[in-house]
């Protein structure tokens, strides 16, 4: 149930908990940590999440995705500072069949993005700091705490 | 947390938790603020009387994503008493 | 270049070789080998290949889908014996970009599939062999070599 | 190997060695033939002239899947000498 984590992600470890000798096909996808984001260099960043509500809503998407599709789901999503190239989120999905593990891995990583209250916030290599918001103008709107 | 034209819980007043998350909680200058309405009270009603005891609320979008109790919900619900009602930026995981 | 390998196959090891700064996306499937196949309980199996063609096509099918889409491909297909549960195949794939990274590595499994010269000789409880045949009623078709 | 209609090698004779993979091996019993067939001559004279070299061909399918030095390859694609054909059984990998 915790699928907020301040560990690294291992992508292994999590197939282990949906493997089974019936399900011949584990799609995966990892995000990483970009060294770019709308054309600044980024350094290092930072996640925080509405914890109590980004835990239930991604037991709702697994359930979700377990009930559309014949799949097992496991997934977790990194809190906490970030390095370029770090693993901020994992899906992994076994099935008996490759087409439904695709659609499912899919379909959980744009739910976690569009429902689960989780926010970004980047700093950059020019010292400036921005949260990331799909929704503004180039993406970010700039963090207004100056220890940020 | 009722819907509107569901049991609706007698007039007297109604004390929320609210809390602003990420950048909401950089523009308001704090995490939590504790908001009493006269019952019954509406998510939006709530967001109403915030700017009222924490001006910097002000600053927020008139419309912010809320959630009740955890869970995502339209500005007509009803919110009861001890409700936490969360304000959420556009949310960017993943 | 050598795709085919006797080695087990390792996720985390395949998505190093195409890991960026700037593909902040990884989609990586991975085929097991199931404990059954059209009904009948499978111990081992084994593949073969023609190993050859097999890293010819391998090299193909990553070219194209490296031209199809802005994505890094990196494949591997076990070859030997295999027991219940082992990889036997893994195909990663990264971009900077989700969609493509879902839909490239769908390509490249589907393609290895489709027409890498690789062959699967299962080996169930009941002491019977069979080649694997996707054209064949049943799925299968009895070996006729007694020592199998 | 080159296409019918392009320049076609003298019709003296042609020599492959033909190779048979997986299942197609169990059924041959063995997993190469050497065939010679008179130039020029194309994957699919290589083939009627196959179990006459070796009668266990005569249980392979009439058409089998084709590559030439390691390339898949349609019946009617000549073939030089040197060159190696291989017999391949349906796909099964992944």
């Amino acid at each position: 149930m915790p699928f907020l984590t301040e560990q690294d992600l291992q992508v292994n470890v999590l197939a282990a908990e949906v493997a089974a000798a019936d399900r011949g096909a584990i799609v995966s996808f990892v995000g990483t940590v970009r060294d770019h984001h709308a054309g600044r260099s980024v350094l290092r960043l930072e996640y925080s999440a509405y914890a109590e509500m980004a835990e239930s809503e991604c037991e709702a998407v697994i359930l979700e995705a377990e009930r559309r599709w014949s799949v097992a789901v496991t997934l977790r999503h990194r809190i906490g500072q970030l390095a370029v190239g770090d693993a901020a989120v994992a899906v992994v999905v076994a099935s008996a069949h490759r087409e439904a593990a695709f659609d499912a891995c899919r379909f959980v990583i744009d739910e976690v993005k569009r429902r689960v209250p989780i926010w970004k916030k980047e700093y950059y290599a020019d010292g400036s700091v921005a949260w990331v918001d799909p929704t503004a103008p180039g993406g970010t709107v700039p963090s207004e705490r100056l220890d940020a | 947390m009722h819907f509107l034209g569901a049991h609706v819980p007698s007039s007297r007043s109604v004390t929320v938790t609210v809390r602003f998350l990420a950048r909401y909680a950089e523009l308001a200058g704090r995490e939590t603020v504790t908001v009493q309405a006269p019952g019954p009270a509406t998510v939006d009603s709530i967001l109403a009387r915030l700017s009222e005891v924490l001006p910097a609320a002000g600053r927020l979008p008139a419309k912010p994503l809320c959630a009740c109790n955890f869970r995502q919900v339209r500005g007509t619900e009803l919110v009861a008493d001890g409700d936490e009602i969360a304000l959420l930026p556009p949310m960017a995981g993943g």
